[in-house]
């Protein structure tokens, strides 16, 4: 079973999560990872613009490298675009599998690859202006974990 | 026309998401037409280029013809 | 938000999140493995003993430990005993952290040592028999992982 | 009395969950007081012994009086 979106309003993860799980009857587990936009000092709200061409596609393709490289049963990535509030989920990633450990490292794997080579562009209001959030170092070592190149 | 569109930064030096321009079209016309700052930020090596939806290993190879869209990546944000 | 236990009924782990990542205001991410009893070929239940002056503070003590480890705002982790059927969850454990790496990294950790140090016996049903289900080598390999002794 | 707890295939050994034994009760003591072949099996050392809920370290030095309980745990089953 596999759950590959881009949503453009709120949405709540265990409306996704309940439905996920039963569509994968026989797994052994399943993991689930929920971000939600931070209450960072001073920030009034998260916009995420995506580009249609490539931000969807890719996702399908980075789907397509979890399911090569993990024994996954399903794998649902469901991620927010648009302007979001703080506390809002921005993105909610499940991996159902007969064993833990594909599951929790589809999970890993799916993150750190959606928050640092999907095509999201970020920028966030702060004292009513918005900013651009620049990539992050740290999200290339992310990637290197996987010993794949950006 | 060939459409080209600004995603991330690159919307806001360019003042606007999208913008047209005469078909046919070439990097270095591409160049040409956009204002210098926009011109120099595009060239830089950290800004992709996409035919199509299809990103250019060579950004100095682009063709675009008529009812193409090129579109302008600036690095994605950090998570 | 700390919440360790032992269920003795059948248990939805949907009623368990929702409200462990509520209680959790201002997390920035949250991680949370399901394992339910597999499907295994001639399986009719699992059965879960446990020690009641060990398993619970065993838990508690993992608990401590993943606090100690990671940066986290919260942790559920809740393990059925009793008698199990195929389909059932068996655990759940969640992770609330400001950064998902703390998050994922806690749940993978906590169900290291759930599976292989926490003190339970099980043993399945097969043609009407029950079975005992023993060590397994691959339980050491997994806590290797963490450069700790079992 | 000593109350003394077996858990998983130690309690098929036994043939049941828990029995009493007179206090005081040492590792020699409760041994003799077990059937041979449970009494070999809680011997394996990958079989351990909790007093009153506390792991014991070394076996041997078991020590339970009245109102104790000994807990024989065998390994505990995979993932």
């Amino acid at each position: 079973m596999r759950d590959i979106r881009l949503l453009h309003q709120m949405f709540i993860p265990g409306t996704l999560i309940g439905p996920f799980t039963q569509a994968n009857p026989g797994l052994g587990g399943v993991c689930t990872f929920v971000g939600e936009v931070r209450y960072d000092q001073g920030v009034e709200a998260l916009e995420l613009t995506h580009y249609e061409p490539l931000t969807l596609p890719g996702m399908h393709a980075l789907a397509d490298r979890a399911f090569g490289r993990f024994d996954l049963m399903g794998l649902l990535m469901v991620h927010r675009v648009g302007v979001l509030r703080p506390g809002e989920p921005i993105v909610c990633v499940s991996a159902a599998a007969l064993h833990r450990r594909d599951a929790i490292d589809a999970v890993d794997f799916c993150m750190d690859h959606l928050k640092s080579a999907a095509w999201f562009w970020k920028r966030e209001k702060r004292g009513g202006q918005w900013h651009w959030i620049e990539p992050r170092d740290q999200d290339h070592a992310d990637l290197s974990r996987w010993h794949e190149p950006i | 026309m060939v459409t080209i569109v600004f995603l991330g930064k690159l919307a806001d030096l360019a003042g606007a998401p999208s913008l047209q321009l005469a078909a046919p079209l070439g990097w270095a016309g591409l160049k040409a037409a956009l204002p210098s700052a926009l011109a120099e930020a595009v060239d830089d090596p950290r800004n992709r280029v996409a035919l199509n939806g299809a990103l250019l290993a060579d950004k100095a190879g682009l063709q675009a013809g008529a009812g193409d869209e090129i579109a302008l990546l600036p690095p994605v944000s950090g998570g």
